[in-house]
């Protein structure tokens, strides 16, 4: 128990920001036209392909070649997540554009 | 100095985030959305390859590589994303989203072997460390093998696969998955490394007998979930690493994403429990199309009546539905508007919300055949608007017109909103047999007396009814 | 610049913790009908009167007697903004709810 | 320990305020909220007083009298808040958001005096410190006398003062005060003190010089913007104690009070500048309402004839204003409804979102007297039943009448959404005399054909009517 509320007082910045972001996304989503659902996965689903920043440090640190292959392999692996989401949402928003 | 700059970087890329899917929100915000969380992220990236030091103050090495694989998966990502077709584009994100998974198992993996390979006891490991790691480990394998197994269904390459103890199994799966990493992090004993694979290999077995059973048509709501996983694997990456852009980013599409499969099952009058249990958008449906309980006599039409009835209306709304992407008949659809608008007809399309197998599915295909967006008319808008229409002509659509919704409480999709098609003087409908839609129910609407059927596959009927109004 | 690069690492967390619950406030606003416009703002400035928090902490730590007086008085004002708003608030919403 | 369960009791806390004032926006679910959050806020001030320790360890002292100020405030806050009239809440809220502002005022004033009662040179003080203490005492004063004013001018205590150069006056006193208070923190000479009591003074007159010359009616805009000044200053709290509830609650309220106001200025179709310099809702109403624009020749109607025409419709619509919070005429309104409903009559009330003088005014008031919900029907829904509506009476209302807001682009209300009472049959007009209302401005609608006026102050004109009816 007290161990807990340590580990609590320590992270307690990090547990006010995840409290906090849970609050925005929800918020966020609450209102959203359902037309626009699928672009907003897709975006999402771009935006989680922040975690190509994890596998670029951990690439960066490499030091043996298992790790590099297994880290190029992060490298690549998130970046086609991340472009290719932002790509394809965009392509999707392109044909809701008004037209004349 | 640096590494404070990093730091301001990575506020304004959480920024972006933020911003940029409030942006989505709203149509006509939408596109800038993307474009504003696309910038913040190639900020983050940039930053993190010129500016990142880790604790001992090394800089990042093998930059060589990083970019080779930043080159090769911007390609690759780009030019997947650009050949995609339109209707596979639910198949392209579930694939995306599984690379990310892919991504956030790799880092562990990568964590966990750069401590053995030093002959480090990997029991020495702090345990928050390897708590981090082990969740993002379970949740990116899960979300990537999940991710490929909803792509190979979507995109016809796998078949529904359920049988009887599947829901058994799978729970039972997830508590030895469970078991096995508490195990390996508190044990401390000399096979830590081997459970932590065994862990890595259960939870890819997970992933894919998790989407197995479920059917086709509810692989949206499945993605969308899976989805948020990876958006939670990759906060377990910002937690590791202490870096708030990745935490932001992470836990936005955690958040974000499970509510907005909440919502999306909503749309459908579905629960996410049934989703993930019921089995009811696969195998199910065809079982239940079988037994038909609506009777009634059918009247069919022929392409040439067709033709005169809507060539001498002064209102035509076209309701679209699942079949008319299946058959990729939107632009031969587009042409049949244009061509009764010419002749002085007035012609809307009624657009539901869950019509097609993808929220805004047929906005985003009758987009794709230059339709205006002005005659895409929401269902709240086009209703009362049936009253004063002469002909409707409901192309490959069956559920979202379905007045058991309405009226029959026992029916699977009793409480929907549908398009009350039944109020306007005729109503046409194409499909090309009396086969249920992805409810698997009967229609009662198809015996109405105002009803007519006119059978064929969507894009084959709509061509035929062209030429026969030109000739007319 | 230097100083404010300085300045803003070492407050990372407040300044997370700042912009979140500014997209927060926002976001809850944002949708809200226009008759409940009146018993937000007074729900409101209930909140704020955590003001009072501050004005116990200061009272706890007072050492002469001009700081008692003014801490005493922080107090009391302190609170009847917490009492008072969240009482005045409960009285308006009650006349809205439903009466058959 | 216990210092890491208060933390975890200031995170509590504030999940609740976020949680009380996302409820708070939904009519269902607003008590609720507010109770959340009530009970998040007591323990947060429980916990702070048992347990807070300052970085040396120390516990609070003085608990006698910490508890004697929360008693007494408490007592003080729970009577004034359960006397206070309905129609007077916004001056209480006003009031209490003065009290506020004097608290965090108060706080910083005493942080300062706690310093130099040492002996100790107040140039010593960290400058950081120094800058959050003089921010929240300037914002903490000039929303205490702000709020002050804005509570007399509500009561009717204060009238409107304007005079020529006020805008200048309160620019360049700005200007001031900023100044000083940054020689204050850097200048580091023998005079800091009296600069920062020098401040003190100039934002408390600057509050009062800001608010004074604004119009009584946009009090509920100063009161929203000043609730969220306060939140800023009990945000300055947050950070110099590094108390995360006092910061989040401080700035929720200072982001959400922002909003609000700029929203609550919309709907009444208005500029947050406008209502701030522009002066319009106070001198400059009675001064337009003198030049009549609009001619023609108005018909009056007795009581006696409006009775006959209420009691055989089928359908009436009151449409409450202003001139019915005024007139305290809520109470007779309820029973002219329920006697003409005994009679058989279908009658509604229409809400326009900004008649009266706080948003929601009209429903606060018409809940007050026991009418039920049900019974009040928002702007949009109403609209389209006036044109099956037998009689509109007009209690008091006036410019959310003005059809000029939709026909007359020079209008300072045109674009307002309006109830469009024109669409009835008979429209029946109470108030006093031909005065202009809040806008300052003529309405065409009282000189309609359909229009009949029924002069009186509210309350005696519909007693009257009730009489009226009985004796029919
Ligand atoms: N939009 C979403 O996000 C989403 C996601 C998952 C599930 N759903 C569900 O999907 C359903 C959507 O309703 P819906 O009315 O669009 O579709 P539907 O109810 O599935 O009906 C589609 C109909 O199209 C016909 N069809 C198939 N291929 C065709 C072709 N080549 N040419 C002509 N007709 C063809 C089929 O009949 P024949 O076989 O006789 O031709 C079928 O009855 C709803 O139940 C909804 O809940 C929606
Ligand atoms: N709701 C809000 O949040 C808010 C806040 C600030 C401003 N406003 C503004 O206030 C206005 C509200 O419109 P409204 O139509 O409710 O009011 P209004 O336009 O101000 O008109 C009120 C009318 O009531 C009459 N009246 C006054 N005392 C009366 C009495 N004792 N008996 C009978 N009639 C009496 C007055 O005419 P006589 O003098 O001839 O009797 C006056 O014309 C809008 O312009 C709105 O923008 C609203």
């Amino acid at each position: 128990m007290e161990n807990l509320l340590q580990f609590i007082k320590d992270n307690m910045d990090m547990i006010y920001l995840i409290v906090l972001m849970i609050f925005v996304g929800i918020e966020l989503i609450s209102h959203v036209p359902s037309v626009l659902h699928t672009p907003l996965m897709s975006g999402a689903n771009a935006i989680h392909g922040v975690v190509v920043i994890g596998s670029i440090i951990v690439m960066g640190q490499a030091e043996n070649n298992i790790s590099l292959i297994l880290g190029f392999l992060a490298v690549v692996l998130g970046t086609i997540n991340v472009v290719g989401g932002f790509v394809v949402t965009d392509r999707m928003l392109e044909m809701f554009k008004k037209k004349k | 100095m640096q590494q404070n700059f990093l730091q301001v970087i990575y506020l304004i890329g959480s920024i972006t985030f933020i911003a940029g899917l409030k942006y989505l929100g709203n149509a006509k915000t939408a596109r800038k959305g993307n474009i504003i969380a696309a910038i913040g992220m190639t900020l983050a990236i940039l930053g993190t390859i010129f500016l990142y030091e880790n604790s001992e103050g090394i800089r990042l090495q093998n930059l060589g590589l990083i970019f080779g694989g930043l080159i090769l998966g911007s390609l690759l990502g780009y030019i997947a994303a650009k050949r995609v077709q339109m209707t596979a584009m639910p198949e392209m994100v579930s694939l995306f989203n599984g690379m990310g998974g892919a991504c956030a198992m790799l880092i562990s993996l990568i964590e966990i072997q750069h401590f053995t390979s030093h002959g480090i006891d990997i029991n020495s490991m702090p345990k928050g460390e390897f708590l981090i790691i082990i969740i993002g480990m379970i949740i990116g394998s899960v979300s990537f093998a999940g991710s490929i197994i909803a792509w190979g269904k979507l995109s016809g390459k796998i078949n529904d696969k359920s049988f009887g103890l599947q829901q058994m199994i799978n729970i039972g799966l997830l508590i030895v998955i469970f078991g096995l990493a508490i195990l390996a992090i508190v044990s401390g004993g000399e096979y830590t490394t081997q459970m932590f694979y065994g862990v890595l290999v259960l939870s890819l077995l997970y992933g894919i007998l998790f989407v197995l059973p479920i059917g086709g048509a509810d692989m949206p709501v499945v993605i969308s979930l899976l989805n948020s996983f990876t958006g939670v694997a990759a906060a377990c990456g910002g937690f590791l690493y202490d870096n708030k852009v990745m935490l932001v980013g992470g836990i936005l599409v955690g958040s974000a994403g499970t509510l907005l499969t909440m919502v999306m099952c909503k749309a459908m009058n579905r629960s996410l429990i049934n989703v993930l249990i019921g089995n009811f958008g696969g195998g199910a449906a065809s079982a239940a199309a079988g037994s038909s309980s609506v009777q009634g006599t059918i009247k069919e039409i022929k392409a040439s009546d067709v033709a005169i009835l809507m060539k001498y209306a002064k209102k035509v709304v076209i309701v679209p539905g699942y079949g008319l992407a299946v058959a990729q008949a939107q632009h031969v659809c587009h042409e049949l508007e244009t061509l009764l608008e010419s002749e002085g007809v007035d012609v809307k399309y009624a657009i539901h919300p869950v019509a097609g197998r993808m929220p805004g599915h047929m906005n985003v295909l009758l987009a794709e055949s230059n339709v205006s967006y002005d005659k895409l008319i929401e269902m709240e808008e086009i209703n009362p608007e049936f009253a004063t229409t002469d002909v409707v002509l409901v192309v490959g659509a069956n559920d979202v017109v379905n007045p058991a919704a309405k009226s029959d409480p026992t029916s699977p999709i009793y409480g929907m909103p549908i398009l009350e098609v039944e109020n306007a003087v005729n109503v046409i409908v194409n499909k090309r047999s009396m086969k249920a839609g992805y409810a698997g129910i009967e229609n009662e609407l198809f015996y109405k007396p105002k009803t007519s059927m006119f059978f064929g596959d969507a894009k084959k009927a709509l061509t035929e009814l062209v030429s026969e109004i030109k000739s007319l």
